[in-house]
């Protein structure tokens, strides 16, 4: 989460779930956390009990906008607008809380004056090179010191000082320009600009609340910018019942970006090598990613940890601790650039594991098709999903497709155990209810399996391709014989593994603070350092919960930190900004930080200590600096070249939109990725035939397969539906209930139309009328008792450039009364002819540099 | 000590956890999977088989600063009349009212009559007609059910035409000092389980808090509703008028037109037997 | 006016044709209860003959209405669960233990009849006290009203208007029924004489039951709209109201003002009873029918009947 | 208000003190059944396992009700818990159906190349034949080097899927799989 990362330092929630019952403003905005997120909306609900207001920003009034105190309207896709708008009110009636921002962030550093802002060049920043598509970020830096310390000024009256730089990069996002982009009327949107600033400074916190309303976008990254720098210039960062919300979708999808299953990232947020940064050995390795300043000064000893938990002792320091076993990086091996490699034929062999690409990925034809030229495709799960039958699907020839296909029955929660780290970073191990039914076995089973099995295989090999295979330490039979026996490995041990232990005794060591870069200890995941501290602790296990942060609670990363960079809720001195929101200061008499929680700073670090430009790691940083992730120790408000697309945010349109930017003259991301392919066909920018916004979400009584075979749910909400404004149903003769196709250029789909008052049009500008158009992405075609098409089939791939993530919820399409016509069976030709395909090469075979950009 | 509901439509957020968790803990089947277009209401209204369920009430007014919206949603549930229609009307003495207050359908003992179900004011209490499993009975697939639970229900159900079906208040869980499923799963704590008198009380302030915040908060059910019912062991605090919410504004006991009725058909029988008596024993009868 | 999606607040009932027979039946039993009395202890052998015919009868009826009701409950042993309790404040209970008792009078009276017939051992008869017969009769008027206010004390908004006419209609058409059922037997058996006294009775018992179905649809408002309108309505007009009582009411005043031939007028009495019988079933059908339409308007179960 | 006391019979403590006729007839006789009388929750006194809500990030802890034969009884939210406070959303309280459900597939489901249906394989046999297919697909297409450069890797096996499952799941597999050399490795948790 590279959005909250390059703020922050770290790319997680600031904030600890039950914290935001103590905000007096929550803004939540690219959520639906009611329908969400339910059972966590509950200290929402119990902020507004006590007195908070509640405001909901989205493009449909939803069950969150039914209990909020402020509902508004948006366009889908142009919450940079809408916050840069607020940035804007907050900057030109001086309403930013000007102690934390001058000492907290990084508003007084001096940008170079080779920076030249948006304003300048009509929606572009300084750098661009046209021929590879892309910035050269050198001119978006800060000024220095001679020692090599930041260029300060700290009373902001720099004219290039970053708060003064910001001021004039937001200018132009006025009311009426809010109005103008967003459909957001004034009163609204001046409403919600002063209810945020009047309930953030001193005295009172606002929290904003996200999900992948934000995220799915090519601009998805900038979007959580926006609000970073916001909640930077409020002062809420840090400060119980402030911060940012991230609410992340699957139950492990922060442990899985902790440890991480995504082609570019090692555990605990360490870079994968990568043959396009010359990253060949480690002392390379080391020499790119190792920061002077900052925690990540300790980077060797966490990647040598890993390597050491990874190939145990055949890592030594005379092999760089085996780091050339790990595979270097060619381009980008995301989802979306993989799934064309596979069309094109390149992918031979495919594990999908508790994912539905085939019906909640976006182009799920193309997912379909390119699954068809595997030669074979592993499956996980529990029920029969649209993946794994994909050789069933409508307009499908199951007699040409030659993919072996293997569905492997998944063990549920409740038959295995093991831990998952919720959205504000608690790891909670669950205990094993029930033996798995039938020949049901955990994941952990499978994978301890398959490499058993392959090491088994390999075991005579003496090709130097297959030593990692061999050398990668593989045991994890369970303590318990029963468990042994059934082969089901120790969950346990391998939290021991990621925890780290020393390597001469095997005891496991208490946080990060133990790790060596000597090889002398191991850890699979460095931030997870400290949950089994010794033989006997599993915190991830504790279950006391106190009333308070409950450290005794679960685990949270790091160190058990609950509210993140929570040095920032003392002043700088360290005294608390105010009584009422006292949450961690400086004890003078015991020189220690203490309060409600683990505070995230160094324990005993007086905040007098000042800066020192000659030291090491956070060693740099002055006693009154909070973030100490980052290099200079502050939030970091303007954002040097850690982001591939901007500085600091700038509105573009989705790639596919309704309107051209009133902002700039750029209409899009100029970094987006692309691909234009007869099987990926877009909407034109601006495209008459596609009038409509589209956007797409989840409800609350569905997720996918894991509640498509659940009658309770499945009657819930029974069928794929869509939503769209009374106005827009008139016009085009659409009756509640009945069915529409909806279609875009890339393909169509049906559902059945729930007309409602709680959609309604955008006015903007004069008298234009923009009618939004929602579609749940719950459902899919062939499984289930509750079913319908998935929006996927409408959605062609498009890619933000930092993340990789797919734009899903802002595009265009067009919607007619009555049923879509059946698809035929046929062959299926291959999008990129063999003639043009490279044999090999970065890129070309995963689409990077094969797609077209922007 | 009677113990009740208090369900607040101002907390609830519509997310139809109480249907659910009812569902998982009475074992009960779905009652079908039709999209009905109203709103986000796919189940429709309380039945034998779903004894938790959630209106949806879409409202659209215009002031001068253009459309307002609003969404109001309340759990609906059996009321636990006072005086519960079901209950007198019931010729088994099936239904009956426990040691928490609560009215209870005993499986064991209801023949299916039917009768309670029209003596319902709140059109509550249904049969529960079939069980089945699979493709041939999808619209009662109780998929979740293991087999030998499954066959117990089918014997109490299929077998016998049918047994009255409705909310408990969860008396098994209260037997052992448990809370209702529905209470327990709530995430706003809209529904809220406890002993009745309490939660009048709260009810009371929660109205006053709402109206002093300008919320236009009425409770239903929390005093006698009229009809001869009585108060309701399970109330709401509404925001519209109770027909927005498909609740009766004045509901009526059944059994208090018995009398009138008994004394209707007496006047029949008595006018009919005296005529009869002077056709057949009278004077010109006889003759 | 506001409701929930135009969806129904009430359920209405499952009840099907065994029902609507249970009804019918009950409403005989009660019937043949009065006439039995009024044949009482009458020296003529017509009233003897009448006596016996309807002694039988309603024995045979209180034998079969139970089996039918257990053809709506499902299981025999389910019947049963009545008889564990006496539950006043239910006319559903009450109605079982009048049709218990009823049937226990109905059977005692019979055995009465078969001992004095000599089928049975004379020492039967004793079975059966003199004050079985106004026994009967009592509990056959609750048999032919009960359901009436079983119906009617619900929550059925058309059912709770007609708690004054529903029950007292529904005592005339039972009368009606058992008096057409009487004259019909009465005919088979030769026992024609009766059959004037029974015609005039049934009459009677049609003019009441006209005139109180008339009072009902001029007083009960809208609730009763699916009774008196639409598919039930056209139905209760054609059998009940028009084929059920007035062609047999004018075609017994025929009968009782013009001499016709023997087998002329044996096939009018049929003619006549049969329809009555028709109509007193489409009566007890069109209650039902009409209070599963009523329970699908919520707009008339919002504001419900005193 | 509702009476404090509820007159209820046939229960066993107020057995001895009514005759059956009086229990029995009556304006509204309120007998308890046998099956009342003993009515109990299925889950008091089984064993409570604590476990973690599988669907989305919130973390609900719940509690899995398991009897003394090892079959799930029910599952609910853990009242101890300051995330969710034992309440659940609709999903979290369907768990249950999840695991207990006729529609999963419990069994190795196998459909060979071009062929029109499922057949069910013996697990053993599956292992054997995918790991097989692993090992013929990596050797097929590794590359170790490329341009003079080092890779180790192959780009001919994808890996998708992570966030469903847990942390110890996601190493293990991360693990494997970058030995293997595979490197197109993906989950939901794509920003």
């Amino acid at each position: 989460m590279p959005g909250l990362g390059t703020s922050f330092g770290r790319g997680g929630a600031t904030v600890w779930l039950p914290d935001l019952e103590n905000a007096d403003c929550i803004l939540i905005q690219g959520s639906n956390f009611a329908e969400a997120h339910p059972v966590a909306f509950r200290f929402v609900m119990k902020a507004k009990e006590r007195g908070a207001t509640i405001i909901h920003v989205d493009p449909r009034f939803t069950r969150t906008s039914a209990v909020a105190d402020l509902y508004a309207p948006i366009r889908s896709g142009t919450d940079i607008a809408f916050l840069g708008g607020i940035i804007n009110y907050v900057l030109s009636n001086e309403r930013y809380f000007r102690d934390y921002v001058a000492a907290y962030t990084n508003a007084g550093s001096i940008v170079s004056d080779n920076f030249v802002d948006t304003e300048d060049l009509d929606g572009m920043f300084s750098g661009w090179n046209a021929e590879t598509n892309s910035y050269d970020t050198s001119s978006w830096s800060f000024e220095r010191n001679e020692d090599g310390s930041l260029r300060r000024d700290v009373s902001l009256q720099h004219p290039r000082c970053v708060l003064n730089v910001l001021r004039r990069h937001f200018s132009r996002y006025t009311p009426e320009m809010v109005e103008r982009v967003c459909g957001t009327p004034q009163h609204l949107f001046l409403k919600i600009a002063e209810l945020l600033a009047s309930n953030s400074g001193r005295e009172r916190t606002s929290a904003f609340a996200y999900a992948v309303g934000w995220t799915q976008h090519t601009t998805g990254v900038q979007f959580v910018r926006t609000a970073a720098i916001l909640q930077l210039l409020l002062g809420n960062i840090g400060r119980p019942g402030g911060g940012i919300m991230a609410l992340r979708g699957h139950a492990d999808i922060q442990g899985a970006t902790d440890v991480p299953t995504l082609y570019d990232l090692l555990p605990g947020y360490l870079p994968m090598p990568s043959a396009l940064r010359d990253e060949q050995t480690l002392t390379r390795y080391l020499e790119k990613n190792t920061k002077k300043t900052g925690w990540w000064a300790n980077t060797p000893k966490y990647v040598v940890s890993l390597l050491k938990a990874f190939y145990g002792d055949a890592a030594r320091a005379e092999n760089e601790f085996c780091y050339a076993y790990l595979p270097q990086l060619v381009g980008d091996h995301s989802v979306l650039p993989t799934t064309f490699a596979m069309k094109d034929g390149s992918v031979k062999g495919y594990f999908v594991i508790g994912q539905n690409p085939g019906a909640s990925g976006q182009n799920a034809e193309l997912v379909s098709s390119a699954m068809e030229r595997l030669d074979w495709l592993v499956n996980i799960d529990f029920f029969d999903n649209e993946t794994v039958s994909f050789w069933k699907r409508e307009g499908a020839d199951a007699t040409t497709i030659g993919t072996e296909v293997f569905f492997l029955p998944g063990a549920t929660v409740l038959e295995k155990e093991g831990t998952m780290t919720q959205t504000s970073r608690v790891l909670q191990w669950h205990d094993r209810a029930i033996e798995p039914l039938g020949d049901a076995k955990s994941d952990l089973w499978y994978f301890y399996d398959l490499g058993k099995r392959l090491k088994a295989l390999y075991a005579d090999s003496q090709d130097p391709k297959d030593r990692p295979i061999l050398d990668m330490t593989w045991n994890y039979d369970h303590e318990d014989e029963r468990e042994r026996a059934s082969g089901e490995p120790s969950a346990l041990r391998v939290l021991h593994e990621i925890n780290g232990f020393t390597v001469a005794d095997g005891r496991q060591v208490a946080g990060f603070a133990d790790l060596a870069d000597d090889g002398s200890t191991a850890s699979g995941c460095w931030i997870y350092s400290g949950v089994c501290p010794d033989a006997t602790t599993n915190r991830a296990r504790g279950r006391i919960a106190d009333g308070t942060s409950s450290p005794g609670w679960g685990w949270a990363w790091p160190a058990n930190r609950r509210t993140l960079y929570n040095r920032a809720s003392a002043d700088p001195a360290g005294n608390p900004w105010s009584e009422r929101k006292k949450y961690i200061w400086w004890d003078a008499q015991r020189r220690e930080w203490t309060g409600d929680d683990v505070p995230d700073f160094p324990k005993g670090k007086d905040p007098a200590t000042p800066a020192r430009a000659d030291a090491i790691g956070i060693d740099a940083h002055s006693g009154a600096d909070p973030f100490i992730m980052n290099l200079d120790g502050r939030g970091q408000l303007f954002v040097a070249g850690a982001l591939v697309d901007a500085p600091l945010p700038a509105h573009y349109e989705p790639l596919q939109s309704v309107i051209e930017n009133p902002l700039y003259g750029q209409q899009s991301n100029p970094l987006l990725r692309e691909w234009k392919r007869d099987d990926n066909r877009y909407n034109r920018a601006v495209d008459p035939d596609f009038p409509y916004v589209l956007t797409t979400y989840r409800i609350t009584e569905m997720s996918g397969i894991m509640t498509r075979y659940i009658p309770w749910l499945a009657e819930l909400q029974p069928e794929a539906f869509c939503e769209i404004d009374p106005e827009l149903a008139v016009e085009k003769g659409i009756a509640n209930g009945s069915y529409v196709t909806i279609s875009t250029a890339l393909g169509e789909m049906e559902a059945r139309a729930l007309v409602s008052g709680r959609m309604q049009p955008l006015r903007i500008g004069k008298g234009q009328r923009i009618h939004q158009i929602g579609i749940p992405y719950n459902y899919g075609r062939m499984v289930g008792f509750a079913r319908g098409d998935s929006p996927g089939g409408l959605i062609a791939l498009s890619m933000d450039p930092n993340v990789s993530i797919h734009e899903a919820k802002s595009l265009t399409c067009a919607i007619r009364p009555g049923r879509r016509a059946a698809r035929i069976a046929g062959s299926i030709e291959a999008a990129v002819p063999d003639a043009q395909r490279h044999e090999y090469g970065a890129g070309a075979a995963h689409g990077v540099d094969a797609g077209e950009r922007r | 000590m009677a113990t009740g509901f208090f369900t607040d439509s101002t907390l609830c957020i519509g997310c139809k956890a109480c249907e659910v968790a009812c569902k998982q803990w009475n074992e009960l089947p779905s009652d079908g999977f039709e999209f009905t277009g109203n709103s986000y209401d796919n189940t429709s209204q309380l039945s034998g088989t779903t004894w938790r369920h959630v209106d949806f009430v879409e409202r659209e007014s215009v002031d001068a600063e253009g459309i307002a919206t609003s969404w109001s949603m309340l759990s609906d549930v059996c009321k636990h009349c006072t005086h519960a229609g079901c209950l007198e009307a019931c010729p088994t003495g099936a239904i009956i009212r426990n040691e928490f207050g609560s009215v209870f359908v005993q499986p064991d003992i209801c023949n299916g009559c039917g009768y309670c179900v029209v003596s319902c004011p709140f059109g509550v209490i249904d049969l529960i007609e079939a069980v089945g499993r699979g493709d041939d009975a999808a619209k009662y697939s109780v998929a979740t059910l293991h087999d030998d639970r499954l066959n117990e229900r089918k014997t109490a159900v299929q077998a016998t035409g049918g047994v009255a079906g409705k909310c408990t208040l969860c008396y098994d869980r209260q037997r052992v000092g448990m809370v209702p499923a529905c209470a327990k799963a709530c995430p706003t704590e809209s529904i809220q389980f406890g002993e009745i008198d309490d939660l009048r009380e709260r009810a009371k302030r929660r109205v006053e808090t709402l109206q002093a915040r300008g919320v236009d908060a009425r409770l239903y059910g929390a005093d006698d509703v009229g009809g001869g019912i009585g108060a309701l062991n399970a109330f709401f605090l509404l925001t519209d008028s109770p027909e927005a919410y498909n609740l009766p504004a004045e509901p009526v006991l059944p059994s208090t037109r018995q009398a009138m009725g008994y004394a209707a058909a007496a006047f029949a029988a008595l006018t009919l037997a005296t005529i009869g008596w002077a056709i057949f024993r009278g004077e010109g009868g006889a003759a | 006016m506001k409701s929930y999606y135009d969806r129904p607040l009430l359920k209405g009932p499952h009840w099907g044709s065994n029902v609507v027979t249970y009804l019918f039946l009950g409403g005989i039993m009660g019937g043949l209860g009065l006439i039995s009395l009024l044949a009482d202890d009458r020296p003529e052998p017509e009233m003897k003959k009448l006596r016996k015919a309807t002694r039988y009868t309603a024995f045979a009826l209180a034998a079969i209405n139970p089996p039918i009701l257990i053809s709506h409950l499902g299981r025999p042993e389910r019947f049963f669960n009545m008889l564990r309790i006496v539950k006043f404040k239910s006319p559903m209970s009450l109605g079982v233990w009048g049709l218990v008792l009823y049937s226990g009078a109905a059977g005692a009276n019979a055995v009465r009849e078969l001992a004095d017939d000599g089928i049975v051992p004379k020492m039967l008869r004793y079975i059966a006290p003199s004050a079985t017969v106004p026994i009967q009769a009592l509990l056959g008027a609750f048999m032919a009203g009960y359901t009436g206010v079983l119906i009617s004390a619900t929550a059925i908004p058309f059912w709770a208007t007609g708690k004054r006419h529903i029950p007292a209609f529904s005592v005339c058409s039972g009368a009606a029924s058992a008096s057409a059922l009487a004259t019909l037997l009465s005919t088979l058996q030769g026992n024609h004489d009766v059959i004037p006294r029974l015609e005039r009775l049934e009459m009677a018992a049609s003019a009441l039951e006209v005139a109180l179905i008339a009072d009902f649809r001029r007083r009960g408002g809208a609730a009763t709209a699916p009774f008196f309108e639409g598919r039930v309505g056209t139905r209760l007009r054609d059998f009940t109201i028009l084929g059920g009582i007035v062609v047999p009411f004018a075609l017994n005043a025929i009968g009782g003002a013009f001499k016709l031939p023997k087998s002329l007028d044996a096939l009018r009495s049929i003619a006549a009873s049969t329809l009555t019988l028709v109509g007193g079933y489409v009566l007890r059908e069109s209650l039902i029918e009409a209070g599963k339409l009523s329970a699908n308007d919520p707009h008339v179960a919002f504001r419900q009947p005193s | 208000m509702a009476k404090t006391t509820i007159d209820i019979t046939g229960l066993a403590t107020d057995r001895s003190t009514r005759s059956i006729l009086n229990e029995r007839i009556g304006e509204l006789p309120n007998v308890a059944s046998q099956r009342t009388q003993h009515l109990r929750a299925r889950i008091d006194g089984a064993k409570a396992v604590t476990s973690v809500c599988p669907y989305c990030a919130v973390g609900c802890s719940t509690l899995a009700y398991v009897d003394d034969s090892g079959k799930l009884l029910d599952v609910e939210g853990n009242p101890d818990s300051p995330i969710n406070a034992g309440h659940l959303c609709p999903k979290g309280s369907a768990i249950f159906g999840m695991t207990i459900n006729d529609r999963r597939w419990t069994t190795v489901h196998y459909r060979a190349p071009y062929a029109t249906h499922w057949e069910e394989k013996p697990l053993a046999w599956a292992l054997e034949r995918i790991a097989a297919r692993v090992k013929e697909t990596r050797d097929a297409t590794f590359v170790r080097e490329h341009d003079g450069k080092r890779l180790n890797h192959t780009l001919g096996i994808a890996s998708l899927g992570g966030a469903t499952f847990g942390i110890e799941e996601n190493y293990l597999l991360g693990k494997l799989m970058h030995s293997l050399g595979v490197v197109a490795i993906e989950n939901q948790a794509r920003i």
